[in-house]
């Protein structure tokens, strides 16, 4: 049992690592805004499994769910502002 | 080991068979429709089967009842975005087209 | 008991990684949201297993606030989409 | 117990060094504001791996009020920081 929790551990640890070195790297605003939010939730998961489950609840609803959605409104704003006389919608979803 | 602990074992093996067949799915299949068909699995079949095989095993009744409270949730949610994403597709606007 | 527990747990977590790896390769928005919906629903389940596990019954109550917010996302993701390409 | 604390500890960081990381090299300023949000997340990652006593015994919970207010405060000034982002934005249009 110990060693399944060992290796739970270790997933949880490098998924998160992974996400957050993803939402760092991405270029395309929106994106690594969708990836912070995963990554928020991802945290959320962390914290329920270090028995703090009122971290856990304030992370999802405003460290992942409120800053998210600002973000996510900062993005699409920015990138209105960027081209504002081009295609209403601009195809920079080119991965 | 009782009656009901392994009723529960063989709900939950199952819960978990269909998220791997789902995940499987998302990643194997070929068009975003198949995806969409195998992700809807995954999420109604898979972690309704989870939570009924959890409820025995919670404490007192209204934690069972939670937990159905939460399926509940969870499959109008995954209905309404599963239709979303797929009329979005459906209409190829934006930038799906490509 | 709690060894299959954790195995299941495992199981779940497995397809919260096939889920980031959808989000990160695309290749079109849709996938993005649909993968996003797969690891909100199996974050769900891996934090309804983690409460036998580490004997903490307050974890329901966070598993409710995903389903909550995953709800949330998904209309809010769809619902600017929509907008923006009317205008 | 000592294992799992390590682990979590050296994973808080890691993110800590990432955030901190993408925060110098990224010039645009929702990016610098994710990336200081993830250095917030790295600390609040230790605090809660030092709070943490073990899978059966109630974890210390000074850490976690010191991490509740910290994510309130760490969302309150992102809150900030896009406001006078999109003055600064709305300045320069002009």
């Amino acid at each position: 049992m110990t060693t399944l929790l060992a290796a739970f551990d270790l997933l949880l640890s490098l998924t998160l690592l992974g996400l957050a070195v993803a939402a760092l790297t991405s270029a395309e605003p929106r994106r690594g805004v969708i990836l912070f939010i995963a990554f928020g939730l991802l945290l959320a998961l962390v914290w329920a499994r270090l028995r703090a489950p009122d971290l856990a609840l304030a992370e999802a609803a405003i460290g992942a769910g409120l800053s998210g959605a600002l973000m996510l409104a900062a993005a699409r704003r920015a990138r209105r502002r960027r081209s504002p006389e081009t295609a209403p919608r601009p195809s920079e979803e080119q991965p | 080991m009782t009656i009901i602990e392994i009723l529960s074992l063989v709900l939950l093996g199952t819960g978990a068979f269909f998220f791997l067949a789902g995940s499987i799915g998302l990643m194997r299949m070929p068009d975003r429709f198949t995806r969409l068909h195998a992700l809807t699995k995954a999420d109604n079949v898979g972690l309704g089967l989870i939570v009924l095989g959890l409820m025995p095993l919670a404490p007192d009744v209204r934690d069972a009842l939670k937990l159905g409270l939460i399926w509940i949730l969870v499959a109008v949610a995954g209905a309404t975005g599963a239709h979303l994403i797929a009329k979005r597709a459906v209409r190829d606007d934006g930038e799906d087209s490509h | 008991m709690i060894a299959y527990l954790l195995i299941i747990t495992l199981v779940l977590m497995l397809s919260i990684v096939v889920g980031l790896v959808r989000v990160a390769i695309g290749p079109t928005p849709s996938d993005r949201m649909m993968a996003a919906q797969l690891m909100g629903t199996s974050g769900i389940g891996v934090i309804l297993l983690l409460a036998p596990v580490v004997e903490v019954s307050a974890l329901i109550d966070v598993a409710l606030i995903f389903a909550l917010l995953a709800a949330v996302a998904v209309a809010a993701f769809t619902r600017r989409r929509v907008t923006e390409s009317g205008g | 117990m000592i294992a799992t604390q390590l682990l979590y500890v050296g994973c808080g960081i890691l993110l800590l060094i990432l955030g901190l990381w993408s925060f110098l090299v990224h010039p645009p300023l929702l990016r610098k504001l994710i990336a200081i949000n993830v250095m917030g997340a790295g600390v609040f990652h230790i605090l809660v791996a030092i709070a943490y006593r073990g899978i059966d015994t109630p974890p210390d919970p000074v850490p976690h009020a010191l991490v509740l207010t910290g994510i309130v405060v760490a969302v309150s000034a992102t809150a900030l920081a896009l406001a006078f982002g999109q003055r600064l934005d709305r300045d320069d249009d002009r």
